[in-house]
């Protein structure tokens, strides 16, 4: 048990020593965080093994604010959800770490630097092992903090600085919600430990508080209120700009914060308070929807970026929307196997972009790349391995995980269904993009200017090896899921976790899709595991959620957009956001069209149909690369033709649908001005002025007039005395 | 009879007043003064205040109003023209308003206070002058040393006040 | 020692009248040093010796000092003052480090100043006569007003004469309160005596009304804070230090220990115009620290929104929120305590508070950069931090109480990101290209000593609040049956 | 027998008739004797009520108010010398010195 508290701390004990005595590591840092992170790994390793095995651990080390019946702890639980996240973040850490042993060779903040990583894969590991919201939300800001404090790395450019900032906000406005989802969790249950809030949650399902008037039901608050938490720290629809801005800060942190362990924060969050998510049909038709049309926005915008790192941000962006999407239908197994993949490949993406730069001297721009193929054959096929993963070819990770959400999409009703269709024309998208990058880089016209190509080289050994760790990791990592014979391995394995709360929630019609129950559940890891000894699960973890949604999604999506990041919260302000999120709404007919479908997936399907549409998948996606390679593959005008004809939809895409603008205008140009005016005005003058020295200029001028009546004449002080006299007697004997 | 003297007393004493205040010449007031002085004794008489009548004579028309003739001599004050303020008719209605609205109330409130325990007979018997000396060194001694305080402050002041420019200015000529 | 808290309070006037005998300088200040040194660690066994167990007033003393008028000196602590008072000891060995150097010329007088300051400060915190609470709390504007007044900045006389006016006027309120009081509690001074003692409510809608306005200004609550930013960027750091983080703190313990216990139910019909006022505090404070170019001002500012987190969560009547605006208070006086040491460092090398004068500290003054980003990352309320235990706990309460409240203030978390980073993103991480900053040197010894404890401090509450914490709740408890008693306070649904 | 009203109000009369004078003469030597007649009006106030209470103490009080007047007088008219010595005037008007 004890080794379980030793994960988080590993890296925790690394950063300390690195901080505390950086002056005497001059450039060492490496000797210290590297093994550390390995050792948590390993723990993590034999900790996935015991929980295999079926024992999960729950326990808490000391109070953090004990203030009567509000008391939270610090406190480790490992379940079969935890162990994997702990395995993804521990392997993609110190690949990490060795990566940047390469990468930042040189770089003056080279200690400093892999402290704040150490410190990272603490707090992650902090978030993924706690067993209460609070020590959830500790290890969520601690996140964002390190994501701060690692894209504003190199502070001389002024750009790392804005980005840095942006994130830390946008972050932080996500958390506002997030903090509020605790206050009224800890509210309604009178307490903020997973166990007993979990099992509490049926008791409370018909309960309502009231929200500006409207009469909401907790549980659709509750789950709004964290997956504002979770759009905040997953870059989700609303709280999207800041992804791809946190490009500015060095790769390795790219692939380690944006791609593969932070950004899931917020998926890993939904998933573990599955049972309040799935008692709220609202709130799961909310998180489907906005998890598709991210997955839509990100693809369309990744479609036309330059930039090598951008494109992979999108295109990460895009893959989150997939996850929250599955999480939205219910489908949480598939969410996880989902998040687990695309760390491995997209971490891989990333490394392998950064060893592209690093060997092109800091080249981002992927249209002065070309022909890089002679100059970095490592690099040039692990990104290929990795590109295919992505796209969601046969033998790699991708094809299965997101097949996986596809087929639970297609199961669950008519806007599953809807879903679905956006699920595939996001993968013909993202099989497009990716090799467009892809082309681009290694094939197509060679425009490198000529020093670039003169020492363009490959990326020395401590670079290469994690790519190619992490390549062999895309091409098996998928096989963990594969639905093809027995049962599928992920399920079983997530089974225990989100079964447990299914059958506790009455409200939900548990219409539960058997599994493929084949008999041998060939449990192939390529870390050689035991078989599993998870028992034969009747019910299947992805409950259908029949989304006889009540609430229509204005309501929902109107809770979405109180949290408007940053503007003076008012409900009024509110409102106006608001106008800007229904033309979303309607620019995805599917999902309104689909609103109300009928009875959930028909009886028990058969593997064909489950085949028939991994096959149109992998047709779509195949079709997506021939594209790219047509376009890009060979110098053609195509591109350039299409984006004339279509002037408008290329330039939104490129600058990102202007979102960047949108927010400047409504937020951050109107606050500093507002704060402006209103110091210049409201304190510095009226109150301050008008109020306060006013009171002092008053009695001067009081003084001043009263000083006409010194006359210096004794006679007048006589005649005032006199006066004086016949008022006081007067009065005396008037009243 | 007394009534008739009181009367003949207050109205001399009431334009005596009026004309102190009135005259142009300042001598005149002073005579005006004087013969206010004696019928205030007057009253002091009719009051069975003997010797308070003799001693307000002394010390007020003798001690007093004689200062007052010495220093008119010694500046020799002519009168001026306008020996009254511009707008006198306006201080003196107010002034008199003022008054006017005293004496009513006056008229109005009772006066119901302790009376103390020297009839006006015993103090016949014992002798105005005996009884107001056995008060006066009895129970009020500490005021009348105070007030011969008073007088000696009164004394050295006028003195140093006049006797300045000799000691200051010892050589310079008279100013 | 049986009379512990009299030493504590009178141990600095001691040091003070000593430090009157010598005349050179440099030995008046190690005296102060030791003083204050002592006197901290003599208030550590109030601490260490607190009984958790009881809500009664300990280490209680009581003398007859004016008989005629019934003030008799009658000192003690409980769990609400008892940590205030352990602050106050603890951070004035910094103010004293810290003006080393910074105050040059009469800094004899400087150091007396500081004393006297610190036996008012204490005696207010351990007070439990009325007429001994105002005299302490009339006596510590005297030493202000000097600090600010003689060491301040350039227009310092316009900033301390005010400060001291507007204080003065709020306290006069104040006195005439205490008088109505005494003769309506049954002529005593005694707090404990007249905690049990229930004014009609009219009266006490018309005590409550003047004591609001006394401890608003202190405080400083929304429109009456206007003092607060002339009298920081006029005062020296060590002023700003004291007045930042204990001065404050007057005025919410003069809330948490005359108007919710004495008078509840004027508290409990106010509490909708405070809990208004102290949201458009937090938000309004926030507004007005982003528009800001000068720091000192912006960390005023940044107190404004702070006590305005503190008065909401004196005002939702449950544990949770008494609790947090106790700890909020410490929080502050160490967080905004120490930016302002920071300010002091800084200023002591370039001699200007302009932000725009600052730039790329982080690659000439590296560590002081890591503790200036520590101190800003707990006064923004990161969790691990003491800043968030405090709002946190703060907004909890409020969200039990009136969840609309909670959600406005809670705003004041994302502004307060917003003002903090966009601060330390113009001084610490753009690009060094002032020179002057180029040559800037590191904290030197004395300065790191000044700031290393705070920091300790910072992740100790942020981390491990349980012996804060279990100190307060017998008396929060108690102070809540107080209020509750008389009037219920659950059932008023203000929304 | 008179009644004890007539002398107050004779005394009212007459200490008015001096506030008169006070206010409305310009040479100092007429508004130190209105003094006194303030001052006598006084007098015969404490001694009627002396008279009509049957207590000597009015009486007594009579002849403090006298060493004031004596007092008052000759500093008064001390001041009138020395300032006719130094401002050669004796016109209250021109005495505005204390003016703002």
């Amino acid at each position: 048990m004890v080794t379980y508290a030793l994960i988080p701390l590993l890296p925790l004990v690394s950063f300390i020593v690195v901080g505390l005595f950086q002056k005497w590591f001059r450039n060492q840092a490496h000797l210290i965080c590297v093994p550390m992170v390995f050792l948590s790994f390993a723990l993590s390793l034999t900790a996935l093994f015991d929980v295999a095995q079926g024992n999960t651990v729950n326990v808490d080390f000391f109070e953090w604010i004990p203030v009567g019946s509000f008391n939270p702890t610090f406190g480790v639980m490992v379940d079969q959800l935890t162990a994997s996240m702990l395995v993804l973040v521990t392997l993609v850490s110190s690949l990490v770490h060795l990566y940047t042993v390469g990468y930042m060779h040189g770089d003056k903040g080279y200690d400093r630097f892999f402290a704040y990583i150490s410190l990272f894969t603490f707090s992650m590991l902090v978030l993924v092992t706690s067993n209460n919201f609070l020590q959830l939300f500790f290890g969520w800001e601690a996140v964002g903090l390190c994501s701060y404090l690692l894209i504003v790395h190199w502070y001389e450019r002024k750009a790392s600085c804005n980005a840095s900032l942006k994130a830390f906000i946008q972050n932080r406005v996500g958390d506002f919600g997030f903090a509020i989802g605790i206050f009224l969790i800890w509210v309604t249950f009178d307490s903020v430990d997973y166990q007993t809030v979990f099992a509490a949650v049926p008791e409370h399902l018909d309960e309502s508080v009231s929200f500006l008037g409207w009469e909401v039901n907790v549980m659709t608050m509750i789950a709004l209120l964290l997956f504002v938490g979770a759009v905040g720290k997953s870059a989700q629809f609303l709280l999207h700009s800041w992804l791809p801005d946190a490009m500015e800060g060095p790769t390795p942190i790219s692939a380690l914060i944006h791609a593969a362990t932070m950004v899931t924060a917020g998926i890993f969050m939904v998933s573990r308070c599955h049972p309040i998510f799935n008692a709220s049909e609202v709130a799961m038709m909310t998180v489907a929807i906005v998890g598709g049309f991210t997955a839509l926005f990100g693809a369309t915008i990744a479609l036309t970026q330059n930039d090598i790192k951008k494109v992979v941000a999108y295109s990460t962006m895009s893959q989150l929307g997939y996850m929250v999407m599955a999480c939205g239908i219910g489908a949480y197994a598939a969410g996880m196997f989902h998040l687990l993949t695309h760390g491995v490949f997209k971490a891989l993406l990333f490394l392998a972009a950064g060893s592209v730069i690093h060997a092109l001297a800091g080249e981002q721009d992927i249209r002065r790349m070309g022909q890089a193929k002679r100059h970095m054959p490592t690099t040039y096929w692990t990104m290929l391995w990795g590109s295919l993963a992505l796209a969601g070819i046969f033998p790699f990770a991708g094809f299965f995980s997101k097949d996986e959400i596809l087929w639970q999409a297609w199961n669950t009703g008519m806007m599953g269904k809807g879903l679905w269709l956006v699920g595939i024309i996001v993968a013909f998208m993202t099989a497009f993009y990716t090799f467009r990058v892809f082309f681009l880089v290694f094939y197509g016209a060679d425009n490198m200017d000529h020093e670039v190509r003169h020492h363009a080289h490959e990326s020395p050994k401590v670079i290469t090896i994690p790519l190619v760790t992490l390549a062999i990791g895309s091409l098996l990592v998928g096989w963990l899921g594969q639905p093809f014979w027995g049962k599928n391995p992920v399920h079983e394995y997530m089974s225990p976790v989100f079964q447990s709360a299914v059958s506790g929630t009455p409200a939900l019609q548990a219409h539960a899709t058997p599994l493929p129950d084949l008999v041998t559940a060939a449990f192939a890891d390529d870390d050689g595991h035991g078989a599993p000894a998870a028992p034969e699960a009747a019910l299947g973890a992805e409950a259908a959620v029949t989304p006889d949604a009540v609430a229509t999604p204005e309501v929902a999506m109107s809770a979405e957009a109180v949290v408007t990041p940053g503007a003076v919260v008012t409900p009024e302000a509110a409102v106006s956001a608001e106008a800007v999120v229904t033309p979303e709404a309607a620019a995805h007919p599917v999902a309104a069209a689909a609103a109300h479908g009928e009875e959930a997936g028909h009886g028990g399907h058969d593997k064909g149909a489950e085949f028939a549409l991994m096959a149109l998948s992998m047709l779509v996606a195949v079709s997506g690369i021939w594209m790219a390679h047509r376009w890009y593959g060979r110098p053609s005008q195509a591109p350039s033709r299409l984006a004339a004809a279509y002037q408008t939809l290329y330039q939104g895409s490129l600058n990102k649908w202007y979102w960047d603008e949108l927010y400047d205008a409504i937020f951050t140009r109107p606050t500093l001005r507002l704060a402006n005016r209103m110091w210049r005005v409201a304190d510095d003058i009226i109150i301050d002025k008008v109020l306060v020295d006013g009171v002092a200029i008053t009695t001067r001028i009081t003084g001043e007039i009263l000083k006409f009546f010194q006359t210096g004449r004794v006679q007048h002080y006589a005649m005032v005395m006199s006066l004086g006299i016949f008022v006081i007697v007067g009065g005396f004997f008037l009243f | 009879m007394m009534q008739a003297i009181f009367i003949y007393l207050a109205t001399v004493c009431v334009v005596c007043a009026v004309l102190t205040v009135s005259l142009r010449q300042p001598v005149y007031n002073v005579m005006a003064l004087l013969t206010m002085f004696f019928h205030v004794a007057g009253l002091y008489v009719l009051l069975n205040a003997e010797f308070l009548a003799v001693v307000q004579i002394i010390v007020y028309a003798g001690a007093i109003l004689v200062l007052y003739l010495f220093v008119l001599m010694l500046l020799n004050l002519r009168s001026e023209s306008r020996h009254l303020h511009r707008q006198w008719p306006f201080a003196v209605l107010i002034l008199g308003s003022v008054a006017a609205m005293l004496v009513g109330a006056m008229q109005a409130g009772g006066f119901g206070l302790p009376t103390g325990e020297a009839p006006a007979q015993v103090i016949q018997a014992v002798g105005n002058t005996e009884s107001i000396g056995l008060t006066l060194y009895t129970d009020y001694l500490l005021p009348f040393e105070l007030a011969s305080l008073v007088l000696l402050v009164a004394m050295i002041g006028a003195i140093v006040l006049t006797k300045k420019e000799l000691i200051q200015d010892h050589g310079e000529e008279q100013s | 020692m049986d009379h512990l808290i009299s030493w504590v309070i009178f141990l600095p006037l001691i040091g003070a009248a000593i430090a009157l005998l010598v005349r050179d300088h440099q030995t008046v200040k190690i005296i102060t040093l030791v003083i204050t040194v002592a006197d901290f660690l003599i208030s550590l066994p109030l601490w260490l010796g607190f009984d958790h167990g009881t809500a009664a007033f300990q280490f209680v003393e009581k003398a007859a000092w004016i008989p005629t008028f019934h003030i008799n000196y009658h000192v003690g602590i409980d769990g609400i003052s008892l940590l205030l008072v352990i602050m106050t000891t603890f951070l004035a060995p910094f103010c004293v480090l810290c003006s080393w150097h910074a105050i040059a010329e009469r800094s004899r007088e400087f150091m007396i100043n500081l004393l006297v300051m610190q036996t008012a400060m204490i005696g207010v915190f351990c007070a439990l006569d009325m007429a001994l609470f105002y005299i302490f709390w009339e006596a510590m504007l005297i030493p202000m007003y000097l600090i600010i007044g003689v060491w301040g900045g350039v227009n310092r006389i316009y900033a301390a004469v005010k400060f001291f006016l507007y204080t003065l006027a709020g306290s006069l309120l104040l006195l005439v309160a205490l008088i109505y009081m005494f003769f309506n509690g049954g002529h005593t001074f005694d707090i404990p005596t007249l905690m049990t003692v229930g004014f009609d409510p009219r009266a006490q809608m018309w005590l409550f009304a003047a004591m609001l306005i006394a401890f608003a200004i202190k405080v400083p609550m929304f429109p009456f804070h206007t003092w607060l930013p002339h009298a920081h960027v006029q005062a020296p750091t060590a002023g700003s230090v004291i007045l930042a983080s204990v001065m404050l703190k007057m005025g919410t313990y003069g809330f948490l220990r005359f108007c919710l216990p004495m008078l509840t139910d004027a508290s409990i019909s106010y509490t909708p115009l405070i809990l208004t006022l102290s949201v458009i505090a937090v938000i309004y404070g926030a507004y007005m620290a982003l528009a800001q170019s000068d720091i000192k001002k912006l960390i005023a500012y940044s107190s404004v929104s702070h006590m305005g987190f503190v008065m909401i969560g004196m005002f939702v009547y449950n544990q949770q929120g008494i609790e947090g605006a106790i700890l909020q208070m410490i929080n502050h006086g160490v967080t905004t305590g120490a930016l302002f040491l920071c300010v002091g460092v800084i200023y002591d090398r370039r001699h200007t508070r302009e932000i725009s004068e600052y730039g790329g500290l982080a690659k000439t003054m590296p560590v002081f950069c890591t503790m200036f980003m520590i101190f800003t990352f707990s006064s923004i309320g990161l969790p691990g931090t003491n800043g968030f235990v405090g709002e946190f706990l703060v907004l909890l309460g409020a969200y039990k109480f009136h969840p609309l409240t909670s959600v406005l203030a809670a705003t004041g978390i994302v502004l307060g990101a917003v003002y903090m980073l966009h601060l330390v993103a113009r001084m610490v991480w753009s690009e060094c290209s002032n020179p002057e900053n180029q040559k800037l040197t590191d904290l030197n010894l004395r300065e790191w000593f000044v700031l290393a404890p705070l920091v300790v401090m910072v992740f100790w509450i942020g981390l491990y609040p349980a012996p804060f914490l279990d100190v307060m709740h017998e008396s929060v408890l108690h102070l809540l049956d107080q209020t509750a008693g008389v009037a219920g306070a659950q059932q008023i649904a203000m929304n | 027998m008179i009644p004890l009203s007539s002398y107050v109000i004779l005394s009212a009369v007459i200490f008015f008739i001096g506030v008169i004078g006070v206010v409305i003469r310009r040479t100092i030597i007429v508004v130190l004797l209105s003094i006194e007649l303030m001052l006598n009006a006084v007098n015969i106030n404490f001694v009627a009520f002396s008279h009509y209470l049957e207590s000597i103490t009015g009486q007594v009080f009579v002849f403090f108010t006298l060493t004031v007047a004596a007092a008052e007088v000759a500093v008064g008219l001390a001041l009138l010398i020395a300032i006719y010595r130094n401002r050669k005037t004796v016109n209250v008007e021109e005495l505005d010195v204390m003016k703002w």
